[in-house]
């Protein structure tokens, strides 16, 4: 059940040059939220920024009762996060929106790109819980990017790796290792979530090959309840109405949608 | 002006209760309309039934997808939204929410909106008989739908004839929703007033708009926006100021309220009771915050009640 | 509308001088009246010539002492100010001031505000023949002073005469300064066209206010201010970009530019020279950093004068 | 000559509950600042706050080219201030404003109340190296908030206390060691900062006495450097025109105001 948490920070780390993970113990929303599902974050102690953050669940300890985030800095908002301390408290609300979907001992490709692996690591790891074959192709820019990599490694998930400068796997699009002769025989869903254009692939390939999934969209939000309808969306351009990124999804099937 | 009735240090009860021309109010916070859903949306957060009310987001005669996106974009210290009165049409509003509201003891402010007059009075008039409707209010104010919005509420002829209009179909207390984006409130307000108002809602957004410079084009798919949050707040407050001094109607004051102070401050400018919008992002239990805000200042500032903090700033 | 005269990658000198009708700047940044002093007060900060010109404090045809303390109060990402427009008169500042800005190659600009259309005019008229004045900016809108101020600024009558008797007495531009409380714009710049005005400037203050709420009182000895900064920008772009929309004259645009994006964003609303007010306080050398980032943005979009970027975002 | 300076935080001590101080590596400000001026500080990175605050210069090291500021949390500035962590830069514009006037070997009294003592730590440096032989009265709420008791005590002037609850010195006000029975029988000159009330009786003593001396004052101010006309002040009720505290003072002399 959402909630709003003093989240206190248990660790910060810079793992690459803008990308940061930060755990919180936070045991509500711990022992509550699912793969897919994001929290809203209050960043600094004024006015300015306003509005709270969003940002994907990237792991849990249900155990210890703390979540993991992983954040890139791309503006005022992810920059401030950087200065919170250890021991500081971060003022969260969550678990919101609609996770991923998950059966029991599927076969599942999870693809994703730079920041967009966020929400694949936590499930990923619910995945392998549930007895299912985990593959992820995983993108990024270079090799120092690849900032989740041990994390899925750890998890012994099937990994490959694409960079966009070659400096680990395959070198350019993590959309090309979308190929029979790097995958399982046998794909049962297909999740994605990251930059538009290769979710647009992820998707395409997932089409032609008959094989259902889902992807995690963003939008500028708000309020992140369904409150204030800010992060609308037409999910297909002749749709008369618009879901809801915040309360509908982030993630929704790929055949509702056009990417 | 100062008014204790107690020994310093001895705190007793306050009384919060309100009343703006007929809407009583167990406390003086509302949620203002647009910010809050239908209630149910915060219901995981706080007691929705203990806010003074629930103003419904703005509500139509027919149903309405909204403008398309981006439609919020934030400001320093603010935001713009345009979101383009997405709503099912008050005959779902009043079959599928109403009753759940009820059901829950919330008081429920409904906020219309309308092309024309008649769709003003025709609302007022399928929501009258319905029980669990404490009030009216009327956006005469939202800055984005082409049609309604700007134009009524810049001009005192439409102003008094919506209002007008409306108070013949209904038995509930009207509020109409004055917008900021005038010369002179005053004269809005006064306006409303001779149209039969019982109370005035103010203020709305201030029409804003940002510039995507990279893409060299508006952030919002509208273009223009309305302006909320504390960036606002001193605007708010000169206008119920001015309109406090010069009619004679109690004021639902907002407009950038994020703390107990900030309600404080409308009520000492001359507002009634306060509604919360933006802020309700920010902090999602702000409203009862703000209750419980406004009643220890009441105890440390002994007074009474919150009606003789209504104005006490305002030097006449 | 995107124009790229370069192979990408090659970056050559870009032209940012700009021509407000008649008033020449080498570059588009200027600092805005009342924030900025004479200029001599930053002198230790920067090189006051090199910006694009300074407009001075609003001089008056008579000294005037100004308002009483407090005449500031902060408020989210803003301020209000009531100064009052104290200055020495308009006979000192052409005796005593305008001969050390001149010697020092400053471009100015002279902020005039009358409590009467004649003051108005006969201060154009004393400004007029002395060397060194670019151009005479009109305090139509200084929301402070009792019998000149808001009046003069919201009333498209007054504006077009205001202007039309201060043409008469200077073959200065004039650029008429409008106040963002009103509700409608473009009718006053469209007034202001009609009196013969050369270019715009826009926007002045948002009237608004601060209540202290343990004095239980307002915060400003004046009781209401004007409110600039970052708080205001959106209403400043809204309005330009309408205005530029509507009306054929080059626009001065200002309003919480606190960096070269946020000019950059006024620039693409419609406006052909920038002014930087609030953000002079906070950091005394942005005027100059806000030319070096425009430059640098007309670089990397390979645009090769400023004169392009007017207005680029404005949807037509 | 006033300038903009990145400051870098070489030092931040918590000297009590809401007591700072903190000091900067500013070498063109350290070199060329006088007693009674002050610094206008960036606080915070966002535009809320937007203002910069003054605070006075508490102390100064010429050699290491350093200032230090005292500082006392009372809103939202000063509390974000206390966030800066040593080897931060902050942005400060100084030194500002006019300062005390000091003679060479005269007797002077110095008379501070709460966070009010700052700028009178300088000054007694500096009039101790001018050969002054200065005595200060220094009144607080209680002990632990003689934060600069013993910066006072290292630069070897007479020094008495007083304190609100009577944890440290004379239980009372700091004005009441205004008595002939506490004070070196000959006084040159009297300087006095700290809350208006506790100056209007410093000066009226100056008054009676015929001592000449100056108050440091406080308004709220926006630019800091005599454009925006923001911190106006009429010294006396019937003055015409209003001087203005940033640049006319903080410094002014007892005789020409009212307090
Ligand atoms: C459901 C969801 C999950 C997300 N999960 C992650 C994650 O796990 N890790 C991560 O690094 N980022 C994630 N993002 C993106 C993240 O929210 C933005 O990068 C962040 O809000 C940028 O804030 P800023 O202040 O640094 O940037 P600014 O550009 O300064 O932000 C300005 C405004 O735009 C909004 N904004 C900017 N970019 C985005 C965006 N891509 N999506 C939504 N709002 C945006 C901000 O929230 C803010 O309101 C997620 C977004 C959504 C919608
Ligand atoms: C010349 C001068 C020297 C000063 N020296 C010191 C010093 O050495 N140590 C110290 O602790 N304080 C000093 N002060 C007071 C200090 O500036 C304020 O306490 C501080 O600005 C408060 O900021 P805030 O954001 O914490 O408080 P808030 O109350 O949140 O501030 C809101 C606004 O009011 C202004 N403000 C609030 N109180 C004062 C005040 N007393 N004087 C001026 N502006 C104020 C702020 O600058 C800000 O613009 C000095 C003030 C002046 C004018
Ligand atoms: C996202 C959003 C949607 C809004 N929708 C409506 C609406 O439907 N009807 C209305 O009268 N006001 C609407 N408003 C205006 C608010 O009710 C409120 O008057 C305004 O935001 C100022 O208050 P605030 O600064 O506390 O948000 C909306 C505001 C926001 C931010
Ligand atoms: C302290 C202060 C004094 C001002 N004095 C004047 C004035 O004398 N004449 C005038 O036309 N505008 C005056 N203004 C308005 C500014 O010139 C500018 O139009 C306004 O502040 C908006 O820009 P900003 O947000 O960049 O500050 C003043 C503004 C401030 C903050
Ligand atoms: S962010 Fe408010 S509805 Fe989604
Ligand atoms: S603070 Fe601007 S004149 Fe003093």
């Amino acid at each position: 059940m959402p909630t709003l948490e003093k989240g206190l920070v248990i660790l910060h780390n810079r793992l690459a040059r803008d990308f940061y993970e930060i755990e919180l113990v936070a045991p509500l929303i711990a022992s509550s939220c699912k793969p897919g599902q994001f929290v809203h974050v209050k960043v600094g102690g004024t006015m300015d920024p306003l509005l709270r953050r969003p940002l994907s669940i990237y792991d849990v300890d249900k155990k210890l009762g703390s979540i993991t985030l992983l954040y890139k800095v791309v503006g005022r908002g992810t920059e401030l996060l950087t200065r919170v301390g250890v021991k500081e408290n971060i003022d969260i609300m969550g678990p919101l929106g609609r996770g991923f979907s998950l059966a029991d001992n599927q076969h599942v490709l999870l693809v994703g790109g730079g920041v967009g692996i966020a929400p694949l690591v936590y499930l990923a790891r619910a995945a392998k819980e549930k007895g299912c074959q985990v593959t992820v192709l995983y993108g990024a820019e270079k090799r120092g990017e690849l900032v989740a990599f041990e994390r899925l490694r750890k998890l012994e998930v099937d990994l490959m790796v694409a960079t966009r400068d070659g400096s680990a796997g395959h070198k350019g699009l993590v959309a090309d290792l979308l190929h029979p002769k790097f995958l399982p025989p046998k794909i049962d869903f297909i999740y994605t979530c990251g930059p538009e254009p290769m979710m647009a692939l992820v998707k395409k390939y997932a089409e032609e090959n008959g094989i259902p999934g889902e992807v995690s969209l963003e939008e500028h939000m708000a309020c992140g309840v369904g409150a204030c309808l800010g992060c609308a969306r037409k999910l297909k351009p002749d749709d008369e109405y618009y879901v809801k990124v915040c309360k509908d999804g982030p993630v929704f099937r790929m055949d509702e949608m056009v990417l | 002006m100062q008014s204790s009735f107690n020994k310093a240090g001895v705190k007793e009860d306050v009384d919060i209760s309100v009343d703006l021309g007929g809407l009583k109010l167990k406390n003086p916070v509302v949620v203002a309309s647009g910010t809050f859903g239908y209630g149910l949306e915060y219901e995981d957060f706080l007691d929705i039934s203990a806010i003074g009310a629930v103003i419904v987001k703005g509500t139509t005669l027919e149903p309405r997808s909204g403008n398309p996106s981006p439609r919020i974009a934030e400001t320093p210290a603010g935001m713009l939204n345009a979101i383009g009165l997405e709503n099912p049409g008050v005959d779902v509003f009043l079959k599928e929410y109403l009753p759940r509201l009820r059901d829950k003891g919330v008081t429920v402010i409904v906020n219309i909106a309308g092309n024309t007059v008649e769709e003003y009075a025709r609302m007022a008039a399928k929501i009258e008989g319905n029980e669990g409707v404490a009030a009216i209010e009327l956006n005469i104010s939202c800055p984005n739908v082409k049609k309604g919005g700007l134009q009524f509420g810049t001009h005192p002829d439409t102003v008094k004839e919506v209002v007008e209009a409306v108070k013949k179909e209904t038995s509930l207390p009207v509020l109409p929703k004055l917008s900021p984006n005038v010369t002179d409130v005053v004269e809005i307000a006064k306006a409303a007033q001779a149209g039969g108002a019982d109370a005035l809602s103010m203020i709305n957004t201030l029409l804003g708009m940002a510039i995507d410079i990279k893409k060299k084009k508006p952030v919002l798919a509208n273009i223009f926006g309305g302006l909320s949050g504390p960036a606002i707040k001193p605007v708010a407050l000169r206008m119920i100021y001015q309109v406090y001094k010069e009619v004679d109607l109690p004021i639902l004051g907002g407009g950038g309220i994020m703390s107990s102070e900030d309600a404080v401050e409308f009520i000492l400018a001359g507002a009634s009771a306060v509604s919360i919008g933006t802020g309700n992002f920010v902090n999602p239990r702000l409203a009862l915050e703000v209750v419980e805000g406004i009643r220890n200042y009441l105890q440390e500032e002994n007074i009474r009640s919150v009606r003789e903090l209504t104005g006490m700033a305002v030097i006449k």
